[in-house]
C-alpha cells in the first residue's frame, strides 16, 4: 500500500467516514434485499446504495484524489451522475417486468391494468 | 528503396489477410471480381511458398542449412514476435498454399457461391495456417490456430444444410476445449520458464530447477493435448471423420492441411524442447506420441474399413497419415521423420483429392456402400456358373476415366503403393526403423506392421469404394466442371511430381529431419538475431 | 495513526462492507425465487463492485480504476436492462 | 553403352504405348492392337540383339537413381534369368494382342483394354529386369494393380468386379509384406541393388532377421503364384476376358511369384525353413490344384485349376533346394507359359465359337472345328507329360528331382508317390478335357454353331503349340541355349550336369510317367461319368477359399467396425470426455507423479485477506449455481455467469490489471446481452421433462462430477504450485524497461498489445471479423425451430391486451415501457461516443486502448437498438458492420506495412512528439493507426455479431406479415 | 447558423464539461479536443432525437434539484431504518395511483428518476391516454399524500421546466 | 491470497468442466464461459499476484522491474479474452442454428435416442 501522505490526517478521517457510512448504506440495501419477503418489496432496497450510498462514496473519493492530486478532480462526480441516470431505467423496467410477469400469473396484489 | 526480398517472409500472413480485408469492402454480387482476388492472391502465396522452400533448401548465403527469421516490429527474439522460415516450415507453407489453390480451383465451378463470403473466409484460414507454421512464438501460435479455427469454423459451415450444422456444432465445441488447453499449456510454460518465443524455451529446457521440471513437462502435455486433438490423434480425434465429411469438397480439402498443422506444432516442439541437448527433458513424451500415433493409425485403418463414402474413408485416411507422422515424431530417428515428412506431403495433397472426387462421384447418385452388404455380391457356389462369356465393355465417357484415373493415383499414395510418393515416405520410414546395428526393438516391428496393416486395410477399403464409385455406379456419369477437373488433376498432378521428383523431395525430406534433430542451429538461428 | 492508516484501515472496512454486501446481493441471485429477483441481485452486485472499486481506488492510491468503474456506471445497466427487457419482452433487441 | 540403352527398349515400349492407347477414340481397335503388338515386337527385337550381351554371364545393365537417400537406384538389369521371362512376357504378349484383336467383340471400347494390357506387360518387363529389390517390389505392385484393371475390365459384370477386387486385394497384401520382406533383406545385406544381395548368401542366411525376411517375402512370392492356400483368387479372375487370362495365368502374372523365387533362390533357398514352407505349399498346391481340376466343368475353371497345381509344382521343385530342381523349374516355367497360353486360347475359341464353356454340354467339335481340335490336343498333351513334347520333359526332371530327395528328409518318402499322383490327376483332367470337348457325338442346344475361328485367331495357338512340339523333340537344340544361360545366371559358375535329351534311358522316373499316363487313362474311363454329376470336387470340395477369404473379409469389416463403435465415440459427450480424461490423464503423467516441487521451490504465500476471500467466496458460490441452474433456469444461468464475470474483473483489479479489469467488465456487458438474444430462440425446458433412464443418467451425472471435481482440484493445485514460486521473467523486464523509451507508451500492456506484441492483436482482431461473418453467413439461412417461431409469449399477450382495450393500440405496451429508457438511453449515446473516445486516446499511456473503445461505441449501438428497436435504428444510423471489419483490418495491415517503406519489419512503429497549435506537444504513434483499425473492426463485429441475432426475429415477423398478405 | 453548429446547445455543455472532468488538470490541448467533441458528437443526435426540446426555467431546475437531494437523504434514513430497525413497526406496502398532467416526455423521464431514486417510491408504470402512473411505495401510509407529494413538490416544478 | 484464487480457478474449471459434459447445447455455453474465466486467470496467475503494481509506467525515468507487476500475462489474457468473447458468440450462433436446422437443442444435434 503506497497511500500517499500528502493528505492531512483530517481529510483522512472525512474520507474514511464517507467510505464508511456509503458503504454501510450499501450493506443496508443488500440486508433489505435479503429481509424483504416480496419482490416489490425489495426492490426498493438497492437505491440506497445507488443514491445516497454512492452519493457519500463519490464524494469521499473526489475529495481524496483533490487532495492526492493537489487540484479539484471532480471526475468521479461523473460516476455519480451517469449511474443516477441509468439505475432507474434498470429498475423502472424490471417493476413493469415483474407486474406484467404477475398479472400473467393472476396475482391479485397486483393492480389490473 | 523497400528490399521485397526480406519480407517475402511475411508475405504469405499479409496478403491473404489484405486481399481478404478488401473484399469485405466489396458486394457479394462481385463474386467475379473475388474470385479473381483470390485466385491470383493464391498464386502469389504459391509462388512466395515455392521461393521459401527453394531457399530453405539450397540454404542461406552461407549454402548451409538456416533459417529465415523475421522479427515483427524490429523487436528482436525473445522479445518481439518472431517468424522463422527453416525446412520445416517452408514445406508446410507450400503444401498449404499447393492444397488451398487446388481446392479455391474446385470451388470455383460453384462451391464459391453456395453461402456468403467464401473466398475472404477461404484467404483468412490459408493466413492462420500459414501464421501457425510460421510463427516463432508460441501465444502467436496461438493467435494463428485460432484465426485458422475460426475460419474453419465458417468454411465448414459453408453451404448450410443440417448435416454441416450438426457437424459445426460438435466440432466447434470441441476445439474451443482444445483451445482453452492450449491457453493452460502457453500460460504455465511462461509461469515456468518466463519465455514465450520457442528458440528462447528450448534454450532454457535443460536449466529448469529440478522442483519445477514437472510443471513445466504438465505445461507441454497440457499443450500437447491441444495439438493432438488437433491433430485428431486417438483417443482426441472423433471429431474430424464426420466434420470433414459434412464439409462441402472444396473445404474439406483443404481441410486436410489443418489435422497436420498441429502434427506440425508437435515435431516442432518435440524437436525443439526434447532433443538431446534438453538435459532432464530429453525425449520427454516421445513414447506416448509412438503410442498415441501407432492407435491413431489403427484406428483410422479400421475407420477407412468401415467407412461407406469416399469422403468418410478419406477423413480417415486424413487421421492415418496423422498418426504415422506422430508416432514417427515419438521414435525421434531423423531419417524416419525425413520419410514421414515426405510420406505427409504426399498423403495429405491425395487426401484433398480424394475429397474432390468424391464430392464428383456423388453428385446425382448414392454410390454409398450400404453396411448390409457382404464383401463381395455373389455368393461363391460356383465361380465359372454363368455363360455370359460374350462381353462387350463399356465405353467409358472422358470424364469417368479421368476421375477414374485420378482416383487411383491418389489411391496409390493413400495406400501408399508403389510408385507413388506415398510408397517412397513409407519405403523411407521403414528403412529407417530397421537402420542401425544391432538388435532391432519391438516398437520398430510394431510400427512396420501396424504401417503395413493400415495400408491394406487401406487398399481394401479404398478398392471397395472405388468399384462401388466407379464400376457399379450406374446412370449418367458425373459431370466435371472444368475449374474442378484442374483440381482434381492440378492435386493428383504434384502427388505424381512428388512421386517422379522423389529424389529431391526424399533429399530435402531427409535434410529436414536431420535439420530438425538439432535444433541448436534453430535456436541460434532466432536468439542470434535476424531481419 | 498516520493518514496512511487511517485510509488503509478505515478503507478496509468499507471495502468489508460492501463485500459482505455483495455476498448479500449473491444471495439473492442464487436464492431468486423468480428471475427479477436474481437480476436485481445482480444489479446490486454491479451497484457494489463499482464503489469497491472507488474504495480500492483509493486504498492503492492508483488512480487506473477509474475507467473501470465509470464502465460500470455508466454502462453497467446495459446488460441488466437487456435482462429486464427480455423477461418483459422474451426478446432484447425487437 | 549401346547396349544398355536398348534395355530401355522392351520396358519403356509397353508404357509408351499405353499411353498413347489410352487417348485412342473407343472405336480404334486395329490401331489400338497394332500399337500394342508393334510395341512387343519392338520389345522383342531388342531382346533379341541382347542376347549375346547377356549369354556372355554378365547382367547389362542401366541405371539411374531414383531415392538416393535410400541408396535405392532405378536399375534395369538383364541377365539370363530375366531375359528369358521378358522373352516370355513379351512374346507371349505379343500372340495374345494378335489374338484379343479377333477376341473381342467389335463394339468393344479395346482401346482401354491394350492400354491396360501394355501397362501390364511393362510392369511385368519392368519387375523382370529389376535391378533393385525396392523397384522389384513397386513393379510386383504394379502387375498388381493393372491386373486389377485387366480382370475387372467387364466391370459392369459383378464376377469381374469382384474377382478384380480379390486378386487385387490378396496380391497386393501379399506385395505389401514383400515390400517389408524386401526391406529387411536389403537391411541385412547393407544395399538393395541386385547384385550386392544375391553376393551375400551367406549373411542372409546366418542373420537374425533371415526368417523374418523369408516369410514376408514368401507371403509375397506364394499369394501371387496362387499358392495354397492363397490360390483361391486364381479362378475368379477367371471373369477377366479370356485373353487376359491367356495371358495372366500362363507366362506373366502368377509367374511373377515364381520368378521372385527364382531370382532370390541363391541367397534364401536351402535352409530348413525354406524347404518345409516352400515345399509343403508346393506339394499342397500341386495336389489340390489337380485333384481340383479333375472336378471342372468349365474348361476355364479346369485349366485355372491345373495352372494352380503347375505353380505348385514349379514352387515343390524350388522348395527342395537342390540346383538340379532349380533348373527343372525354370524349364518347366518356359513349357507352362506355352502349353497353359495356348490352352487358354483354344478355351477362348471355343467359347467364342459355341457359346459355352461347359464341358457337359460341349461335345464333338473335332468335327466342327478340326484344327483348333488338334491344336488343343498336342497342347493338352504337352499338360499331361506325353513324350516328344516340352511339358514331358520338365516334368521328367520333375520327377527324377522327386525320387532323388528320397533320402534325408521327413517327408521325402513320399515324395515320389505324391509326384506321380500328381501327375496322374494332370494326365485325367487333360484327357477329360480333350475327350469331353472334341470327341462323342455331335453337340446339341449350344448357343452357336459351331465353326473355325478366324484365320489369325488359331495363329497365336499355332505358334504356341508348334514350340510344345520343337522345344519337345529337340530341346538341346532350340532351348538349350537359353536355358544354359538363365540357369548360369541363377546359380552361378556350380551349375550341375543336366541333360536336355529325350531319352535317358529306362529308369525310375520313366516308369512314374508311364504309371501316371496310362493311370490317369484308365481312371477317366472307370470315374469319367461320376466326375461329371459331381459339381464340387470330392473330399476338398468342401473347402472353398473364396469364402474362407470372404468370412475373413467379413470379419476384418466387422472388427474394423468394432473398432470404430467401441473404442471411437460418436456422441459428442463422449468424445469431451475423453478429450478431459486424457488431458488429466496427461497432465498427471507428465508430473511424473512426483509432485510438484512444493518442498524445494520453498512457498512464498501471501496470506489471504478477508476481503478477497470474500469476494471468491461469491465468484464460487455464482459458478457452483450456474452450473447447477443451467438446465432448467437459463435466465439464471446467464445472471450467475455475470456474477462470476464481475468477480474476475474485481480479481484484476484487486491484482494491479486495469487494463483487465474495463476490458473483462465490457465484454462482460455484451456477453450478456449475447446470451439473452439467442436464449429467444432456444426451446422451453420444463424441469422433471427428461425421457433418459434416470438411474443411468445419474451414474453418468456422478462420473461427470468426479471428472469435473478432478479437473478443479488439478488446475487449483497447478495455478498454486506456479503462484507460489518466485517469478523472474526476463520479459516482462525488457518490456518494462522499453516501454516508454522505445514503444512511446506508459501502459505497459497497451505497447505490448499494439507495439511488442501487435502481431497477436493483428491476429485477435482477425479472429473477431472471421466470427463476424461466420455469423453474418450463418445466419442469412436461419431458420427458427417450428416452436420458436413467431412472436414470443410476452410480446403476444401485451399486444393482445392492447388490442383489447378501445384507448390503446397495439404495442403501446411496449412503447410506454420504454418510454423512460429510451430517453436516457438516447441521450446517453454522445456521453458514451465520448467515452469511447477517451478510452481510445488514452489507452497508451492509461487504461484504455481501441479494444476498449471499440466495444464501447458497440454498447452504445447497442443500447440503441434495444431502446428503439432495430428497424427504428437502421433507418437512421445505417451501419455496415462488413465494411468496418474489412475497414478496420486494412487500417491496422497498411498501418503494419507502412514501416517496409521505410525498410522495417512489418507492424515496426514508429512515434515522435509533435508541436500542434493550441494543443501543444503532442505525441504522434503509427501504433494509434493501428489501434483505430482494431477499434473500428472491434465495433463492426460486435455489432453484426449482436444485430445479426436480433435480426431474425425481424425478418420472421416479415415472412409471418408476407404469409399473412397472400392468405 | 449556431442551430446548424450546436443543435442541442445543452448537450453539447455537458459533452465538453465531461471531457475536461474526464482529463484532469486543463490544458490547453484538452480545451481544444473537448470543443471539437462537442462539436461534433451531438450531430448524431440530428438523426436520433430530431425534435428538439427546450429547457425553460433555470430557477425551477435548481429548487428541484434542492427538493430531491432532501428527499433522497431522508428517505435514504427512513427506508435504511426500515430495514434494520429492530422491531419492524408494521407496515404496508402497495400500489397506488398518480393521474399525472405532465405529458413531456423528458419531464415524465425526469420524474421517473426523481422517484426511483428516492428510496421507497418506484416507478412501475405510466399509461399515456390517461396520464396514470402506477406507483409502487414501500411504507404505503396515507395514500392521497402521496399524490399531493408528487404532484405538488415535483410535477408543478417540472411542468414550468418542461412546459 | 494465492490460495484463495487458486481454489477460485479449481471452483470454476470444475464447474465448467462439469457443464461441458452436459447434453444441453445452453449448458455447454456456459460451461465454456466459465471455463474461459478460469482460463483467464489462470494465464494471470502465471504472472503471480501483485497487489497495487500495475503496470503503467508512473514516470518516464529509468524504470525499476520491481515495482511493477508482470505485464506479459495481463497483454495475453486481453488477447485471450477477445478470442474467447468472438468464439462464445460463434459458438451461440452455431447452437441456434443447430436447433433452428434440427428442432433440439441436443449437443449432439438431435434428441437421444432418434
Ligand atoms: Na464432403
Ligand atoms: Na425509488
Amino acid at each position: 500500500m503506497n497511500t500517499p501522505s500528502e493528505l492531512p490526517i483530517w481529510a483522512a478521517w472525512i474520507v474514511v467516514a464517507l467510505a464508511i457510512s456509503g458503504s454501510l448504506l450499501a450493506l443496508t440495501g443488500s440486508v433489505g434485499l435479503i429481509v424483504f419477503k416480496r419482490f416489490y418489496e425489495r426492490v426498493h432496497a438497492p437505491t440506497l446504495g445507488a443514491t445516497l450510498g454512492m452519493a457519500l462514496i463519490v464524494i469521499g473519493s473526489t475529495m481524496f484524489w483533490s487532495f492526492v492530486e493537489g487540484r479539484l478532480a471532480l471526475k468521479d462526480l461523473l460516476i455519480g451522475v451517469f449511474l443516477t441516470v441509468t439505475t432507474p431505467v434498470t429498475l423502472v423496467l424490471l417493476a413493469r417486468a415483474a407486474v406484467y410477469r404477475d398479472r400473467v400469473e393472476g396475482d391479485d396484489h397486483i393492480p389490473p391494468e | 528503396m523497400i528490399n521485397w526480398q526480406d519480407h517475402l517472409i511475411v508475405v504469405p500472413i499479409v496478403l491473404p489477410l489484405a486481399a481478404a480485408a478488401a473484399m469485405l469492402l466489396l458486394k457479394e454480387q462481385r463474386y467475379r471480381l473475388k474470385a479473381l482476388i483470390s485466385l491470383c492472391c493464391l498464386m502469389a502465396l504459391v509462388g512466395a511458398a515455392y521461393a521459401l522452400l527453394h531457399e530453405a533448401a539450397v540454404g542461406g548465403p552461407g549454402g548451409d542449412d538456416t533459417a529465415r527469421v523475421y522479427s515483427l516490429g524490429a523487436w528482436a527474439a525473445p522479445f518481439g514476435v518472431t517468424l522463422v522460415a527453416d525446412r520445416l516450415s517452408t514445406l508446410m507453407l507450400a503444401l498449404t498454399a499447393t492444397l488451398a489453390a487446388g481446392g479455391l480451383l474446385f470451388s470455383l465451378a460453384r462451391w464459391d457461391r453456395a453461402g456468403p463470403r467464401f473466398h475472404a473466409l477461404y484467404l483468412l484460414l490459408v493466413m492462420g495456417v500459414n501464421g501457425a507454421v510460421l510463427t516463432g512464438d508460441l501465444f502467436n501460435l496461438f493467435v494463428f490456430f485460432e484465426v485458422m479455427l475460426a475460419a474453419s469454423y465458417g468454411l465448414l459451415l459453408h453451404g448450410s444444410g443440417e448435416k454441416r450444422v450438426r457437424a459445426g456444432l460438435g466440432y466447434v465445441a470441441i476445439n474451443l476445449t482444445a483451445s482453452l488447453f492450449f491457453l493452460i499449456g502457453v500460460s504455465l510454460i511462461y509461469g515456468v520458464t518466463g519465455a514465450l518465443n520457442m528458440a528462447d524455451i528450448a534454450d532454457r529446457v535443460a536449466t529448469i530447477p529440478a522442483h519445477d521440471r514437472a510443471l513445466f513437462h504438465i505445461g507441454c502435455a497440457v499443450l500437447g493435448v491441444a495439438f493432438l486433438v488437433k491433430a485428431a490423434a486417438w483417443p482426441l480425434g472423433f471429431w474430424l471423420p464426420g466434420a470433414y465429411a459434412a464439409a462441402s469438397a472444396p473445404v474439406a480439402a483443404v481441410f486436410a492441411i489443418l489435422s497436420k498443422v498441429g502434427v506440425y506444432v508437435i515435431l516442432r516442439l518435440a524437436t525443439l524442447l526434447f532433443g538431446a541437448d534438453a538435459g532432464a527433458s530429453a525425449g520427454f513424451g516421445n513414447l506416448w506420441l509412438l503410442s498415441a500415433g501407432a492407435a491413431t493409425v489403427l484406428f483410422g485403418a479400421a475407420g477407412m474399413l468401415a467407412s461407406r463414402r469416399l469422403e468418410q474413408a478419406a477423413g480417415y485416411a486424413v487421421m492415418v497419415s496423422s498418426g504415422t507422422v506422430l508416432a514417427i515424431a515419438g521414435t525421434a530417428r531423423p531419417e524416419a521423420v525425413g520419410g514421414a515428412l515426405f510420406y505427409m506431403a504426399a498423403s495429405t495433397l491425395a487426401a484433398g483429392a480424394l475429397f474432390l472426387i468424391a464430392e464428383v462421384l456423388a453428385r446425382g447418385e448414392d454410390q454409398a456402400v450400404s453396411p448390409q452388404d457382404a464383401v463381395f455380391d455373389d455368393e461363391y457356389d460356383d465361380p465359372f456358373a454363368a455363360d455370359d462369356v460374350q462381353e462387350v465393355g463399356r465405353v467409358l465417357p472422358a470424364s469417368t476415366a479421368f476421375l477414374g484415373g485420378a482416383f487411383i493415383l491418389a489411391a496409390l499414395v493413400t495406400i501408399s503403393l508403389p510408385p507413388l510418393a506415398g510408397f517412397a515416405g513409407k519405403l523411407t520410414i521403414f528403412a529407417a526403423l530397421l537402420s542401425g546395428s544391432g538388435v532391432l526393438s519391438a516398437a520398430s516391428w510394431v510400427l512396420i506392421a501396424v504401417l503395413t496393416l493400415s495400408s491394406f486395410a487401406a487398399l481394401v477399403a479404398l478398392t471397395r469404394l472405388g468399384v462401388a464409385g466407379f464400376w457399379k455406379r450406374e446412370g449418367a456419369p458425373p459431370l466435371v466442371h472444368s475449374p474442378e477437373f484442374l483440381a482434381i488433376g492440378g492435386l493428383v498432378l504434384c502427388c505424381l511430381w512428388l512421386s517422379m521428383g522423389a529424389a529431391a523431395g526424399l533429399t530435402y525430406a531427409d535434410k529436414t529431419g536431420e535439420w530438425l534433430a538439432t535444433p541448436r542451429d534453430y535456436i541460434g538461428a532466432v536468439l542470434g538475431g535476424g531481419a | 495513526m498516520s493518514a496512511a492508516a487511517v485510509l488503509f484501515w478505515g478503507l478496509g472496512v468499507a471495502q468489508a462492507l460492501l463485500l459482505l454486501s455483495m455476498l448479500l446481493a449473491t444471495w439473492r441471485m442464487m436464492r431468486g425465487p423468480r428471475a427479477q429477483d436474481r437480476i436485481l441481485g445482480l444489479d446490486t452486485l454491479y451497484l457494489n463492485a463499482m464503489l469497491l472499486i472507488l474504495v480500492h481506488g483509493m486504498r492503492s492510491a492508483g488512480g487506473l480504476y477509474f475507467e473501470a468503474a465509470l464502465i460500470i456506471g455508466m454502462l453497467g445497466f446495459t446488460a441488466t436492462v437487456a435482462l429486464a427487457k427480455f423477461l418483459m419482452r422474451g426478446e432484447v433487441i425487437e | 553403352m549401346p547396349h544398355a540403352l536398348l534395355l530401355l527398349v522392351p520396358f519403356g515400349a509397353p508404357f509408351a504405348a499405353a499411353v498413347l492407347a489410352i487417348f485412342l477414340p473407343s472405336r480404334a481397335r486395329n490401331l489400338a492392337a497394332g500399337l500394342a503388338w508393334s510395341a512387343s515386337l519392338i520389345g522383342l527385337i531388342c531382346l533379341a540383339f541382347l542376347f549375346p550381351a547377356v549369354a556372355t554371364g554378365e547382367p547389362v545393365r542401366w541405371s539411374t537413381p531414383w531415392m538416393p537417400t535410400l541408396g535405392v537406384n532405378f536399375t534395369l538389369r538383364l541377365d539370363g534369368l530375366a531375359w528369358l521371362f521378358a522373352v516370355l512376357v513379351q512374346g507371349i504378349g505379343a500372340l495374345v494382342v494378335l489374338y484379343a484383336r479377333y477376341y473381342m467383340s467389335a463394339d468393344d471400347p479395346v482401346p482401354r483394354f491394350f492400354a491396360f494390357l501394355l501397362a501390364f506387360m511393362g510392369a511385368m518387363t519392368g519387375m523382370v529386369m529389376a535391378g533393385d529389390l525396392i523397384q522389384l517390389a513397386a513393379f510386383w505392385e504394379l502387375t498388381s494393380l493393372f491386373s486389377f484393371l485387366l480382370i475387372g475390365y467387364w466391370h459392369h459384370n459383378a464376377a469381374a468386379r469382384d474377382g478384380a477386387r480379390m486378386a487385387l486385394t490378396v496380391t497386393a497384401a501379399g506385395g505389401l509384406c514383400l515390400l517389408a520382406g524386401v526391406v529387411v533383406l536389403g537391411r541385412i545385406a547393407g544395399s538393395f541393388d541386385l547384385d550386392v544381395v544375391l553376393a551375400s548368401g551367406d549373411a542372409i542366411k546366418n542373420s537374425p532377421y533371415y526368417l523374418t525376411a523369408l516369410i514376408l517375402i514368401l507371403a509375397g512370392a506364394l499369394t501371387k503364384s496362387a499358392q495354397f492356400p492363397f490360390h483361391f483368387w486364381l479362378p475368379r479372375a477367371m471373369a477377366a476376358p479370356t485373353p487376359v487370362s491367356a495371358y495372366l495365368h500362363s507366362a506373366t502374372m502368377v509367374k511373377a511369384g515364381v520368378f521372385l523365387m527364382i531370382r532370390l533362390w541363391p541367397v534364401l533357398a536351402g535352409t530348413d525353413a525354406w524347404y518345409v514352407i516352400v515345399g509343403s505349399a508346393g506339394m499342397a498346391t500341386l495336389l489340390f490344384g489337380a485333384w481340383s481340376a479333375v472336378f471342372q466343368n468349365d474348361l476355364k475353371g479346369l485349366l485355372a485349376y491345373s495352372t494352380i497345381s503347375h505353380l505348385g509344382l514349379i514352387t515343390l521343385l524350388l522348395g527342395l533346394g537342390s540346383p538340379l530342381a532349380a533348373v527343372a523349374a525354370i524349364f518347366h516355367t518356359v513349357n507352362h507359359a506355352t502349353f497353359k497360353a495356348s490352352l487358354f486360347m483354344a478355351a477362348g475359341v471355343i467359347d467364342h465359337e459355341t457359346g459355352t464353356r461347359d464341358m457337359r454340354r460341349l461335345s464333338g467339335l473335332r468335327r466342327s472345328m478340326p484344327v483348333t481340335a488338334a491344336l488343343a490336343i498336342v497342347a493338352a498333351a504337352a499338360m499331361a507329360g506325353v513324350p516328344l513334347l516340352n511339358g514331358f520333359l520338365s516334368k521328367e526332371m520333375f520327377l527324377a528331382e522327386a525320387v532323388a530327395h528320397t533320402g534325408g528328409r521327413h517327408l521325402n518318402l513320399a515324395l515320389p508317390v505324391l509326384a506321380t499322383v500328381a501327375s496322374l490327376l494332370s494326365v485325367l483332367y487333360s484327357v477329360r478335357f480333350i475327350h469331353q470337348t472334341f470327341f462323342g457325338p455331335e453337340p446339341v442346344d449350344l448357343p452357336k454353331t459351331p465353326h473355325e475361328p478366324p484365320r489369325w485367331m488359331r495363329f497365336p495357338i499355332e505358334v504356341l503349340v508348334g514350340l510344345c512340339i520343337i522345344v519337345g523333340v529337340l530341346p538341346a537344340v532350340t532351348i538349350g541355349p537359353v536355358l544354359a544361360v538363365a540357369v548360369r545366371s541363377v546359380l552361378g559358375p556350380e551349375v550341375p550336369y543336366y541333360s536336355l535329351a529325350l531319352w535317358h534311358g529306362f529308369n525310375l522316373p520313366l516308369l512314374m510317367s508311364a504309371v501316371a499316363l496310362i493311370g490317369g487313362v484308365a481312371l477317366y474311363k472307370v470315374l469319367g461319368p461320376r466326375i461329371n454329376r459331381s459339381d464340387r470336387p470330392w473330399v476338398v470340395g468342401r473347402f472353398n477359399g473364396a469364402r474362407a477369404y470372404d468370412r475373413v473379409m467379413r470379419g476384418f469389416n466387422l472388427a474394423a467396425e468394432w473398432i470404430v463403435r467401441r473404442l471411437g465415440a460418436s456422441r459428442q459427450q463422449a468424445r469431451l470426455r475423453a478429450i478431459i480424461l486424457t488431458c488429466m490423464l496427461a497432465a498427471l503423467l507428465a508430473s511424473g507423479l512426483a509432485g510438484l516441487g512444493f518442498d524445494e521451490a520453498g512457498l512464498t504465500v501471501q496470506r489471504p485477506g478477508l476481503g478477497f476471500t470474500l469476494l471468491w467466496v461469491v465468484g464460487g458460490a455464482c459458478a457452483v449455481t450456474a452450473a447447477w441452474q443451467a438446465k432448467y433456469h437459463r435466465l439464471a444461468a446467464v445472471v450467475l455467469v455475470g456474477g462470476v464475470g464481475l468477480v474476475s474483473c474485481l480479481t484484476f483489479v484487486w491484482f494491479s490489471a486495469p487494463d483487465l479489469a474495463t476490458t473483462q467488465m465490457l465484454v462482460e456487458i455484451v456477453t450478456t446481452v449475447l446470451l439473452l438474444l439467442g436464449l429467444r430462440w432456444l426451446p422451453k425446458r420444463l424441469p422433471g421433462l427428461t425421457t433418459v433412464q434416470e438411474a443411468k443418467a445419474r451414474r453418468r451425472r456422478l462420473t461427470d462430477l468426479a471428472i469435473a471435481t478432478a479437473a478443479g482440484a488439478g488446475t487449483a493445485l497447478i495455478a498454486f504450485a506456479v503462484m507460489t514460486r518466485p517469478s523472474g521473467s526476463p520479459l516482462a523486464k525488457y518490456f518494462l524497461d522499453h516501454a516508454y523509451s522505445e514503444g512511446g507508451g506508459r501502459n505497459v500492456v497497451n505497447v505490448l498489445l499494439v507495439d511488442f506484441r501487435a502481431f497477436d492483436t493483428l491476429g485477435e482482431i482477425t479472429v473477431l471479423g472471421i466470427v463476424g461473418l461466420t455469423i453474418w453467413a450463418l445466419l442469412r439461412r436461419f431458420r427458427p425451430a417450428a416452436d420458436s417461431l413467431g412472436e414470443t409469449e410476452q410480446k403476444r399477450i401485451q399486444n393482445d391486451s392492447d388490442d383489447r382495450r378501445e384507448d390503446r393500440a397495439v404495442g403501446d405496451t411496449l412503447s410506454e415501457t420504454m418510454l423512460i429508457p429510451r430517453v436516457v438511453m438516447r441521450w446517453l449515446f454522445p456521453f458514451i461516443i465520448l467515452l469511447a473516445l477517451y478510452l481510445f486516446l488514452r489507452g497508451h499511456d492509461l487504461p484504455g486502448g481501441g479494444f476498449a473503445a471499440g466495444i464501447t461505441l458497440s454498447i452504445a449501438f447497442i443500447l440503441q437498438y434495444m431502446a428503439s428497436g432495430a428497424r427504428w435504428v437502421e433507418e437512421r444510423l445505417r451501419i455496415r458492420p462488413l465494411v468496418w471489419i474489412g475497414g478496420g483490418l486494412l487500417i491496422a495491415v497498411l498501418a503494419g506495412a507502412a514501416s517496409w517503406l521505410f525498410g522495417y519489419p512489418f507492424l515496426t512503429s514508429w512515434f515522435r512528439y509533435v508541436d500542434l497549435p493550441l494543443v501543444g506537444k503532442t505525441p504522434l504513434a503509427s501504433a494509434l493507426v493501428f489501434d483505430a483499425g482494431v477499434a473500428l473492426l472491434v465495433v463492426g463485429a460486435t455489432v453484426l455479431m449482436l444485430v445479426a441475432i436480433a435480426h431474425q426475429s425481424l425478418r420472421k415477423s416479415r415472412a409471418a406479415v408476407a404469409d399473412e398478405e397472400a392468405a | 447558423m449556431i442551430k446548424a453548429l450546436l443543435p442541442h446547445p445543452l448537450l453539447a455543455a455537458g459533452l465538453f464539461l465531461t471531457w475536461l472532468l474526464l482529463n484532469g488538470p486543463v490544458s490547453a490541448g484538452d480545451v481544444v479536443v473537448a470543443a471539437l467533441a462537442a462539436l461534433t458528437i451531438p450531430q448524431v443526435m440530428r438523426v436520433l432525437e430530431p425534435d428538439r426540446s427546450g429547457v425553460r426555467s433555470p430557477l425551477a431546475i435548481l429548487r428541484l434539484a434542492g427538493y430531491v437531494a432532501v428527499d433522497v437523504v431522508k428517505s435514504n434514513y427512513a427506508v435504511a431504518t426500515l430495514i434494520m430497525g429492530r422491531k419492524r413497526r408494521v407496515r404496508r406496502s402497495g400500489f397506488i395511483h398518480v393521474p399525472l398532467d405532465l405529458r413531456n416526455r423528458y419531464g415524465l423521464a425526469v420524474l421517473a428518476i426523481v422517484l426511483t431514486s428516492t428510496p421507497g417510491t418506484l416507478w412501475v408504470q405510466y399509461d399515456r391516454p390517461s396520464g396514470r402512473l402506477l406507483l409502487h411505495v414501500l411504507d404505503l401510509t396515507e395514500e392521497d399524500e402521496w399524490i399531493e407529494l408528487i404532484k405538488g413538490r415535483y410535477e408543478s416544478l417540472l411542468l414550468e421546466i418542461f412546459p | 491470497m494465492e490460495v484463495v484464487l487458486a481454489l477460485g480457478i479449481g471452483v470454476l474449471t470444475a464447474a465448467g468442466v462439469w457443464l461441458l459434459l452436459r447434453p444441453r447445447t445452453f449448458q455447454v455455453i456456459i460451461g465454456l464461459s466459465l471455463l474461459g474465466y478460469a482460463v483467464n486467470l489462470f494465464i494471470f496467475a502465471m504472472g503471480r499476484l501483485r497487489a497495487g503494481a500495475p503496470p503503467v509506467l508512473k514516470d518516464s525515468g529509468p524504470v525499476d522491474p520491481t515495482a511493477y507487476a508482470d505485464p506479459v500475462p495481463q497483454a495475453l489474457v486481453l488477447t485471450a479474452i477477445v478470442i474467447s468473447f468472438a468464439l462464445t458468440a460463434l459458438f451461440l450462433v452455431v447452437l441456434l442454428t443447430s436447433r433452428g436446422i434440427t428442432g433440439s437443442d441436443h449437443i449432439d444435434g438431435q434428441e437421444p435416442g432418434e
